[in-house]
């Protein structure tokens, strides 16, 4: 699949207007179907399409595992952290009305703010598992063997 | 606006969907394969989102989606959110199920449940027995 | 943020530092510093129960409107003298196993994975006490999912030690799903023919809802769901399995807290959300509810009578302590329901400080625990055998002991309702768990046959101290029961008055 | 009534589905049926006017699911073992009773419930008007579904993407983690003693 010329020029194009398309049903959700949910699912398609053409190697260089990890945290963190910037500013926990002096555009920014945490941790989590499903080694769980050999293999 | 005999003949909805779940269920109990029962349990959950948002139709009802014209009747917004929520959490589940699958594969060499039943019947049986049966397992590994 | 901000959002504070210290903790591949985040996560908890406690004890309960949308339009969460006593006992549970975890938890799996596994903890924890807070029936949900998904995370890891974890954590994962979904469908139901969400708005329309059938069949499917996770008798079956097999510090956090919470909502949803239809949750109670729980009783400690196992014959034995609190909830007198919530945290305390003790067992043996491993380890760990000595001591209801307290008001509560038979069937199970226990405490003393079993390390108050926190909170609670029975009496009332 | 003749082509078309899967021994067969099962609900969704949860679903449901499922398949045998006529008949026998038990309850209540679609139902009139209304005149937001998930009920959605992370955190655990598997009372003597000193 790597070394067919076709596959691997359709993956270059196509993955730009797939991660642009998930960002429009990311920000426009607010008008039509969409939101950070679905918008995170297709995000994480167009990685998840570049790995199965260029391999896994390729997708790991292009979203380390430890910045996977980074935005599997931040997302959540981004979104209670809108709930807990409700609380400081006087309202309770993710009151956006408090967000900015208008009422009506705080929400809508706080609206904002959580989807885009929803995208991020959505993203990150489908990466994940993606990841975690096509590059499992049985034999590192099948049996034990000495703990060196365990401790030898990838870096998390 | 509203079309009666629609609203006689929809409620054929739940009871096919109700069918639908019992269906499901019906695969995780009686299924052996690990597997299949998790995709039991999709088409289960999966059903039970068809109940809640057959709950939130309203006849003659369009997309809750605000458009301009005043007059619009709209579905309820409401078990669509908490079908969102379901379905990411069902998918969660999905996943983590899958993972344990995997792990119970490597470490047991079966995904069928009455087989990994039997290595935890072993479990049950009087020391020594299972000690036993634990240097024979062993043994072979 | 200021002190007084702080105060304002004590209730999501509960909840939600958890929660958020999760992700935190996920990235932090130190062992000792994800510990740390744990032990604040926790401890913060424990802080803001503590202060809500106080703050209902003069009687106030208020509703937290999360997002400040009022109910029924959004969610909140309701701080009453029930909830705030329950969050409280399982805060302060995690707390301490969250100290024991310090050197159990990294022992068990590998180090690199502790940082995720502490963030699992955290989620476990947090998740648990939304549970308890939350007065939005889908939201319970939700919380229902977070606190099963990394309770299966923390089982699933004890396939560091025993492989049959993993089989355990799936078959958890299986039954909790449709345990969940069951709840989910009755939560569909109810909906359909009252519009709402909300726990208190739903006791207030229950009662005008022409559709009977509908009422009777979503409070079953919702009751059934509940009973999944609360490992009621017959739908424990998941329970033993996961108990034995999880890591130590897990065993000791889940049977303290996870089925506690379960139980709780069960008391919520019989007593506030349905308390409008008193004739569809007396017949639930009297015919479902009670039998099962004395069979529970029964199964639970016959059971443990024959296992081997350490874990498992605790485990069976919190099948039949869970029996105890659903039938003092099913006697649904005010002070039935009284005693139930003093079995709650007596229980928690008792079965907390004796998957602790086992766990330093394990750890100085460093392999399952079994009655024969356990030969002779009141001499060698004297410490540590004192502290299980006395939990299972409280555990049969020794007077002087935590445990006594529990049966005293329990068999008062069952008098009161001249339910004889019964109260003589409690009396006989409590002397049949004289038998598991007594098995237990003669092979500690007993000289073994051959030579010791090698014992690796000496016992460290980084094991025995969290244990004795219990052990001691066993014997004060004994002596001096009347803030846990103050508390528990004031949950009864709210509950049974109905919602105020 | 074109919606009515849709929603019961697209239901008998889901039990025509869920049969199939219970019949079928193939693994990669059922787990592509069961993608299809997902698919026919999504369109069933736009049906019942729920564009968002369509979308999610024919995304999730259909997608990431069965990807999932097809990844997990990739390392197992592809056929399910076939148990002995005894076993699966007793199997078939007490999960045939549950279901249908409890299906017969469900049923039983199913016919008191409002009609489909029926404007006065309480689902209708109770909570999801001031969405409607409030979502318009205050946060002029169209789509109510977003402002429902993201303000009113945004602490669902928040223990919602708890719930994903949960998931993503349990699955890198639980396959590109360290702690290995061991056969029951292994001990660890040696390998953990001094870690920790």
């Amino acid at each position: 699949m790597r070394d067919n010329p076709v596959l691997r020029t359709c993956a270059k194009i196509l993955f730009a207007p797939i991660i642009v398309f998930g960002l429009y049903v990311q920000f426009h959700g607010d008008y039509s179907p969409g939101g950070g949910f679905q918008a995170g699912v297709i995000i994480a398609a167009a990685f998840i399409l570049h790995a199965l053409i260029f391999g896994l190697e390729a997708g790991r260089r292009l979203v380390p595992q430890w910045l996977n990890l980074a935005l599997l945290a931040a997302g959540v963190l981004l979104y209670g952290g809108v709930g807990v910037a409700g609380m400081s500013m006087g309202g309770l926990y993710l009151d956006y009305n408090v967000l900015l002096p208008d009422p009506s555009a705080g929400q809508h920014v706080g609206i904002i703010l959580v989807e885009f945490g929803v995208g991020l941790t959505v993203t990150a989590v489908m990466l994940a598992l993606f990841h975690a499903f096509a590059g499992f080694n049985p034999e590192r769980f099948g049996d034990e063997t000495s703990d060196e050999a365990d401790h030898s293999r990838g870096g998390s | 606006m509203i079309d009666p005999v629609s609203i006689i003949t929809d409620s054929w909805n739940y009871l096919i969907v109700i069918c639908l779940m019992m269906g499901g269920l019906f695969i995780v109990i009686s299924q052996n394969n690990l597997v299949k029962k998790l995709v039991g349990l999709a088409i289960f959950q999966t059903s039970v989102f068809l109940f809640y948002i057959t709950v939130g139709k309203m006849a003659g009802g369009t997309a809750p989606i605000l458009l301009d014209s005043a007059d619009v009747a709209y579905s309820n917004p409401l078990p669509h959110v908490l079908i969102l929520t379901a379905i990411v959490v069902g998918v969660a589940t999905t996943a983590l199920g899958l993972a344990l699958v995997l792990r119970i594969h490597a470490a047991f060499g079966s995904i069928e449940d009455d087989e990994v039943l039997t290595i935890k019947a072993e479990a049950a049986l009087p020391r020594v027995t299972r000690a036993a049966s634990e240097t024979d397992s062993e043994a072979r590994s | 943020m200021s002190l007084a901000a702080i105060i304002a959002n004590l209730p999501a504070l509960v909840v939600v530092v958890p929660l958020l210290l999760a992700p935190v903790a996920a990235l932090i591949p130190v062992s000792g510093a994800a510990w740390v985040i744990a032990v604040i996560g926790t401890g913060g908890a424990l802080i803001s129960a503590w202060l809500l406690q106080g703050a209902v004890t003069g009687g106030v309960s208020f509703s937290y409107h999360l997002g400040s949308w009022p109910p029924p339009w959004g969610i909140e969460f309701v701080v009453d003298a029930a909830s705030a006593l329950t969050v409280l006992i399982m805060a302060a549970l995690s707390f301490v196993a969250t100290l024991f975890a310090r050197r159990a938890l990294p022992a068990e799996i590998n180090e690199r994975d502790a940082g995720k596994a502490y963030s699992a903890w955290l989620l476990a924890s947090g998740g648990l006490a939304g549970l308890v807070m939350t007065g939005d029936a889908f939201n319970l949900f939700v919380f229902l999912e977070i606190s099963a998904l990394s309770s299966i995370i923390l089982i699933a890891l004890g396939a560091g030690t025993d492989r049959r974890a993993l089989v355990a954590a799936y078959n958890y994962l299986i039954i909790g799903a449709v345990g969940a979904t069951f709840y989910v469908i009755g939560v569909g139901f109810i909906y359909a023919v009252t519009g709402t969400l909300n726990m208190a708005d739903l006791a207030e329309r229950i009662p005008q809802v022409q559709q009977d059938t509908v009422i009777i069949v979503g409070f079953g499917f919702m009751v059934a769901g509940i009973l999944v996770k609360a490992a009621v008798f017959p739908v424990h079956i998941w329970l033993p399995a996961a108990y034995a097999f999880a890591p130590s510090a897990v065993s000791a956090m889940l049977a303290a807290i996870a089925t506690k919470a379960a139980l709780y909502i069960l008391a919520r949803i019989l007593f506030t959300v349905f308390a409008g239809v008193p004739d569809v949750t007396a017949l639930a109670l009297e015919w479902v509810l009670v039998p099962l729980a004395i069979a529970g009783i029964f199964t639970g400690t016959i059971l443990a009578i024959y296992e081997n196992d350490i874990k498992k014959l605790l485990a069976f034995s919190s099948v039949a302590q869970i029996g105890y609190i659903a039938l003092a909830f099913g006697i649904a007198s005010s002070a039935g329901i009284a005693a139930g919530f003093i079995h709650i945290g007596n229980h928690a305390i008792i079965k907390g400080g004796m998957f602790l003790a086992v766990g330093g067992y394990f750890l100085a043996l460093r392999s399952r625990v079994s009655l024969s491993a356990m030969t002779g380890l009141g001499r060698r760990m004297p410490i540590t055998t004192t502290g299980f000595l006395i939990c299972g001591l409280s555990l049969i209801g020794l007077p002087l002991t935590a445990g006594f307290i529990s049966k005293l008001y329990l068999v008062r509560a069952l008098i009161a309702e001249d339910m004889i038979l019964v109260m003589i069937l409690v009396l006989v199970s409590s002397a049949l768990s004289v038998a598991y226990l007594w098995k237990i405490v003669e092979i500690l003393w007993q000289r073994p046959e051959g030579d010791d079993v090698p014992l690796h390390g000496d016992e460290t108050p980084a094991l025995y101290l969290p244990l004795w926190i219990l052990a001691i909170a066993n014997l004060w609670l004994g002596v001096a029961p009347a803030p846990l029975v103050d508390a528990a009496n004031r949950a009864a009332m709210h509950l049974v008055g109905g919602i105020s | 009534m074109s919606v009515f003749v849709t929603n019961l082509l697209l239901l008998l078309f889901l039990v025509f589905l869920l049969v199939l899967v219970i019949m079928t021994r193939r693994l990669f067969a059922v787990v592509v049926l069961a993608g299809a099962y997902s698919l026919v609900s999504a369109a069933m969704f736009v049906n019942l006017d729920a564009v968002d949860v369509a979308f999610t679903e024919a995304a999730v449901g259909a997608g990431i699911s069965t990807v999932l499922f097809l990844a997990t398949m990739a390392y197992l045998p592809g056929r399910e073992k076939v148990l002995p006529p005894s076993g699966r008949i007793g199997n078939a026998m007490a999960a045939g009773i549950i279901c249908v038990f409890a299906g017969a309850l469900l049923v039983a209540a199913a016919v008191e419930l409002p009609a489909v679609g029926d404007p006065n139902a309480p689902a209708h009139v109770h909570v999801a008007p001031r969405y409607l209304a409030e979502s318009d005149s205050f946060l002029h937001i169209p789509n109510v579904v977003t402002t429902v998930l993201a303000s009113y009920r945004g602490f669902d959605t928040l223990g919602e993407t708890v719930v994903v992370f949960t998931a993503g955190l349990g699955v890198l655990v639980l396959l590109s983690g360290f702690t290995r598997t061991r056969r029951a009372a292994q001990d660890r003597a040696g390998v953990k003693e001094d870690s920790d000193a």
